[in-house]
């Protein structure tokens, strides 16, 4: 909590007295333009899916971008991560191309995962990018053995695990994390758990589903390290990230950090109504737009003028727009592909 | 008797038997405050307060050992699973603890659990979200494994299993959750273990259940059209199977074709071939045909998962099969 | 912490300045006499399986029984308990005849369960034992849903359930604890976890298999009260179970005790070499038998002479060879009886 | 060739594929200061080091979890269960991560993963100890389901798991680790999904596998007394299936006995019994026989428990009814 306030006290004085401006600020208008992107991207994807030109579940990160861009931009080329299927942006704000995204959603043979994942399986290894997994807390044992075999290759790459509130209520955390606390002791275990608690796991709140509403505390049942910070503001995000990761990668040890963050929109695109949470706790929630908290102090630190964001709007407005063409006009994957990758 | 979907001939069934009896629970994920995934349980949590319509974490091992705990305790709880790839977690509490503890106690204890849900492959849910598990299942002895086709069976079956004294696993499906039909009043149940002749023919048995049953009874109208009248058997229930009724109709027909939407390799519709051959191979002029999904992960493309779950083309083609064969 | 030391210092001054007994006192020699009768019962069994009389797997409880003793002491008739596969002295503690018990070892109809469960498997629901369980950890949900139905049920009864230390690594411990937690602030989760830590989950010492060594401490993460206390003195066992269950019993909360402990004998019946604990840790723990600590906390307070130790072992020595006598000549389980009990 | 146990054969074979690539690790409970349950990794940890050799938590989840995300990051982990029966805690990791992973990523990704331990019932372990698993794990695909009945098979069917690239349900048995056997030498590998004619007979054909084999030879000798000369297929693989080999057998034979351990219902026997009826209906003589495990969660009980597990009488039996039967 004390790494926070002061992340957040440095993020409103971006700029330092000598004028140089601090590594948090570091090309931040270009991940500025990353979050837009995603934005626009899951405004677009929610409108496909009302077309019916996406099926299944569709799960948008709205609201929480700061979180996925903060982590990405101190993690390096070589570095990997996974999350669950709240993934769109974070595929996005790695890098992946937008069309090859789009069309993955669509089902197309040019998507991510050839159209056979879908929205909830965006995978690009080459980009160190694991998977998009369904089951909630399913990837949390895998993304801590690929920690193990990372460092067990003699690297120093680290691995990012995502993953929501919701999960942390399942074995498939429990066990993994004790095991990381385990394996971290001889430094075989360079993972960070970000925990993106954006208050609800479906309709469930945090109070309702987990017995305490501290959920980074429970890191200490591993004899983990563990943090608790708002995860609106990415320049705080960013600069804890970067001790972090810094840190994970040294020591081989595993650290947790709770990110506090909101869903804006529904849980996926059929939950329209969200009878469990009062609108104006919504509307509130908005008034944090981490997409606007950086755009203030971007702008603050005369990094971005009225110009700038209008450019960049625009860009994402054509780069979306392209993706989405892109996606139309790919073709649908050959009946061939039906028992393809099944095994090697 | 009243028009009803499925989905409220289960929810009504639900509230019947909570009005009922007060040991009547349920348990699950967002089937409170967010009124259930598929609605079954919408405003059920207002009606019955949260000591008796419990939302829980996603915890799937966690809740449904829990329930256990609670049957053997004399209550009788009612769980959803949001859909029954999840309970693949739960596989241990299901198959160690509720399918056996009255047997290793040796008869101590009753386990009247139901456990309820959608089961089989959605639209474009992808790999880990389109599972067909009633083989699985069905494998282990002291589970009943029943599947309603219909909302006259969802009803007639759900107050069976809840009424009962041992565990049940409840497929539903989600295709069927808005399907019409009569459902009959009052304390109508159907028993586990009866399949249905859901429409007579002569010329060739095909058996089927849940959603698999609906796209038989389109084939068998298609094959009517050419002249071809099948027999279509609606299991209802896949533990205990009912051999009995399934056999007879081939000892008529001499030709049997068994639909499931899983995987072919060790899927249920093998145990219901070996079971028809056992019964009735003298009957048979020709090999019982298997129509089944592709042996596959789901894949998310709307065209390959329509090419990996078998349609009403396929059940047509293989009747035709055993029909020229022999 | 503070909890057990008290207890200690009261239990090393058991009789009162007005010269009264304490609570903890209170007919301990009956119970002194059941741990006898216990770990008689766990040398026989153990002979029994080298006679081959007793397959499958054997786990005796040896070193633990003022565990069971304290606990069960302090438990009213009508309350229920859970355990895992180490559970003869738990069904003997709580008056399961011994011929029973032993003959459910060797197989036969006479068995608690009618020879169809075996060691792990002991039942005896008329006393409240729900079972013996053989997968680590499978029970602890069991018996968190159990302790829910008696309070929903309008009862005041509670629910004992004993895990060994490996089992809290499992997922089966940590989903059921939160929901323990979660439906404790309703007061409708009456249940005590006891963490039988006996230092091993077979091969594997504590501290290799958690990641945290106070596993007490774990309960935090489920907001669930806790305390940790040497499990070799009953009589300090038995003055924290009275206070636990009593609050259990009014709150409807959930508590949480850690027991240090020690197995003195191999994990089960196979386990004879034991290349994974130095001998000398063994014979160390031996140094303390809760057995004749209790002896010597009796004589001290007068309450236990000579004669009636020697009484006390005779009459275990006969109950002992008239249960393997019983177990001996009771039948095997009629064959009908393979496809009893699968259904109602 | 040497005589090895079938320990033996898979302790060295783990050690051969461990000093020629360090990609391949161990994991598992008690494998390394307690050296194994069964032994077959006796002093390994000594050998490679706990970085090579893990000893797990009891978090089968978890390690099996870990051990897939190992295998997609380029090592190749071997996974000690140490016993089939504690997996199905894993079930969703082996079947959601495991198995779809390469399908549900496009192919981006290899899960060269190991997991092996004793399947079906041991002497005495009671209902929760003693399952066989193997139909259920047969029915998913992406997976690989091995079963080696003889020494020789555990050491070329090892190596070639740990080489694959792909996960791999080796299924081992209790009561074959001391049976002995010649094993060859080298980089002696086995491929999967061929099945070997393990007695050569002309009157039927008895198929069988692990610990079962053994006991349809027995009964294959006990008939060859009677005169009855009895084809014995050892299928070593249950995914994928060799039904070429059986169906060929079957064509020659022109009956069948089809032995499982397991409860009947949804088991192995099915899937081979439905596939000999698909490739070999016109061959038949008489109905497949199921020689199966009693439909029960295994009894403690000695007596009981020699009811609920096939002998070789009842597979004499099965065959004789197959002779009788025409
Ligand atoms: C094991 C399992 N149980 C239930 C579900 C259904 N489900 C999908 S998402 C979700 C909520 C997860 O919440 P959280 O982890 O907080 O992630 P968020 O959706 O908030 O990003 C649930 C219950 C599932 N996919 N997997
Ligand atoms: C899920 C599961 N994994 C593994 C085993 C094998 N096993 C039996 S007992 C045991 C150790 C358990 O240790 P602990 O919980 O400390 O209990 P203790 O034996 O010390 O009483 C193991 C690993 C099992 N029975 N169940
Ligand atoms: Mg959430
Ligand atoms: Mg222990």
């Amino acid at each position: 909590m004390a790494e926070t306030s002061r992340a957040q006290a440095r993020a409103t004085q971006p700029v330092t007295k000598d004028g140089a401006a601090p590594a948090e600020l570091r090309d931040a208008v270009r991940w500025y333009a990353g979050m837009v992107l995603a934005r626009r991207f899951e405004d677009e994807a929610e409108r496909a899916f009302r077309r019916g030109k996406i099926g299944g579940y569709l799960h948008v990160y709205t609201g929480q971008e700061a979180v996925a861009a903060g982590w990405l931009a101190e993690l390096r080329s070589d570095d990997i991560f996974f999350t669950a299927y709240r993934d769109h942006a974070h595929a996005l704000l790695r890098g992946s191309p937008p069309g090859a995204v789009m069309a993955e959603l669509f089902g197309k043979a040019t998507g991510l995962a050839k159209g056979k994942g879908g929205s909830m399986h965006l995978f690009d290894v080459s980009r160190g990018f694991y998977g998009g997994y369904g089951i909630v807390g399913g990837h949390i044992p895998l993304a801590t053995g690929a920690a193990y075999a990372l460092r067990y290759s003699g690297t120093d790459r680290v691995c990012l695990c995502f993953l929501g509130d919701g999960a942390m209520n399942s074995g498939a955390f429990h066990e993994p994390a004790n095991m990381a606390g385990l394996w971290g002791r001889d430094g075989l275990c360079p993972i960070v758990y970000i925990v993106e608690n954006n208050q609800y796991g479906m309709g469930t709140s945090v109070s309702r589903a987990s017995a305490v509403a501290d959920l980074a505390s429970r890191f200490a049942a591993y004899a983990i390290d563990h943090e608790r910070a708002d995860g609106m503001d990415f320049l705080a995000v960013r600069a804890l990230a970067r001790r972090a990761i810094e840190r994970v990668r040294s020591t081989g040890r595993p650290h947790a950090v709770e990110m506090l963050t909101y869903r804006f929109a529904g849980h996926g695109a059929a939950d329209l109504f969200q009878p469990y949470r009062p609108k104006d706790e919504v509307s509130q929630a908005r008034g944090r737009d981490p997409i606007l908290i950086l755009e203030r102090q971007l702008r603050k630190a005369a990094l971005l003028s009225d110009a700038d964001v209008a450019r960049i709007h625009e860009e994402a407005e054509r780069a979306i727009a392209e993706a989405v063409r892109f996606a139309e006009e790919s073709p649908e994957p050959p009946a061939t592909d039906l028992d393809a990758d099944i095994h090697a | 008797m009243p028009e009803l979907t499925y989905r409220e001939a289960l929810r009504t069934t639900l509230i019947e038997e909570m009005d009922r009896d007060r040991a009547v629970v349920l348990l699950g994920e967002d089937i409170g405050l967010y009124q259930g995934t598929f609605r079954v349980t919408a405003d059920l949590l207002d009606r019955y307060g949260p000591t008796r319509v419990i939302d829980t974490p996603i915890s799937e091992l966690g809740f449904v050992g829990a329930a256990v705990g609670m049957a053997m305790l004399g209550l009788r709880p009612v769980v959803e699973v949001m859909t029954w790839n999840f309970a693949l977690l739960a596989l241990d509490q299901i198959v160690n603890n509720a399918a056996k503890v009255r047997y290793f106690s040796g008869g101590q204890v009753d386990v009247p659990l139901v456990m309820r849900g959608p089961n089989g492959a959605g639209v474009q849910l992808s790999a880990q979200h389109s599972q067909s598990l009633e083989a699985l299942f069905g494998h282990f002895p002291g589970l009943y494994v029943v599947a309603p086709a219909t909302p006259a069976e969802a009803r007639g079956l759900l107050r069976t299993a809840i009424r009962g004294k041992d565990p049940v696993i409840f497929l539903e499906n989600a295709a069927l959750y808005g399907l019409k039909g009569e459902v009959p009043n009052g304390a109508f149940a159907l028993p586990f273990g009866q399949a249905e002749v859901a429409r007579a023919g002569r010329d060739v048995t095909i058996v089927a259940y849940s959603r698999m049953l609906h796209v038989a009874l389109t084939a068998a109208d298609r094959l009517a059209a050419e002249g071809i009248q099948a027999e279509v058997i609606n299991l209802r229930s896949l533990r205990p199977l009912d051999i009995g009724t399934v056999a007879g109709s081939v000892a008529r027909t001499h030709r049997a074709v068994v639909v499931q939407e899983q995987w072919r390799p060790y899927g249920a519709a093998a145990e219901i071939a070996a079971s028809i051959y056992e019964q009735a191979f003298d009957e048979l002029d020709a090999p019982v045909e298997r129509v089944t999904g592709a042996d596959a992960p789901m894949p998310y493309a709307r065209n390959l998962e329509l090419l990996a779950v078998p349609h009403e083309d396929d059940i047509v083609r293989a009747v035709k099969k055993t029909l020229y064969a022999s």
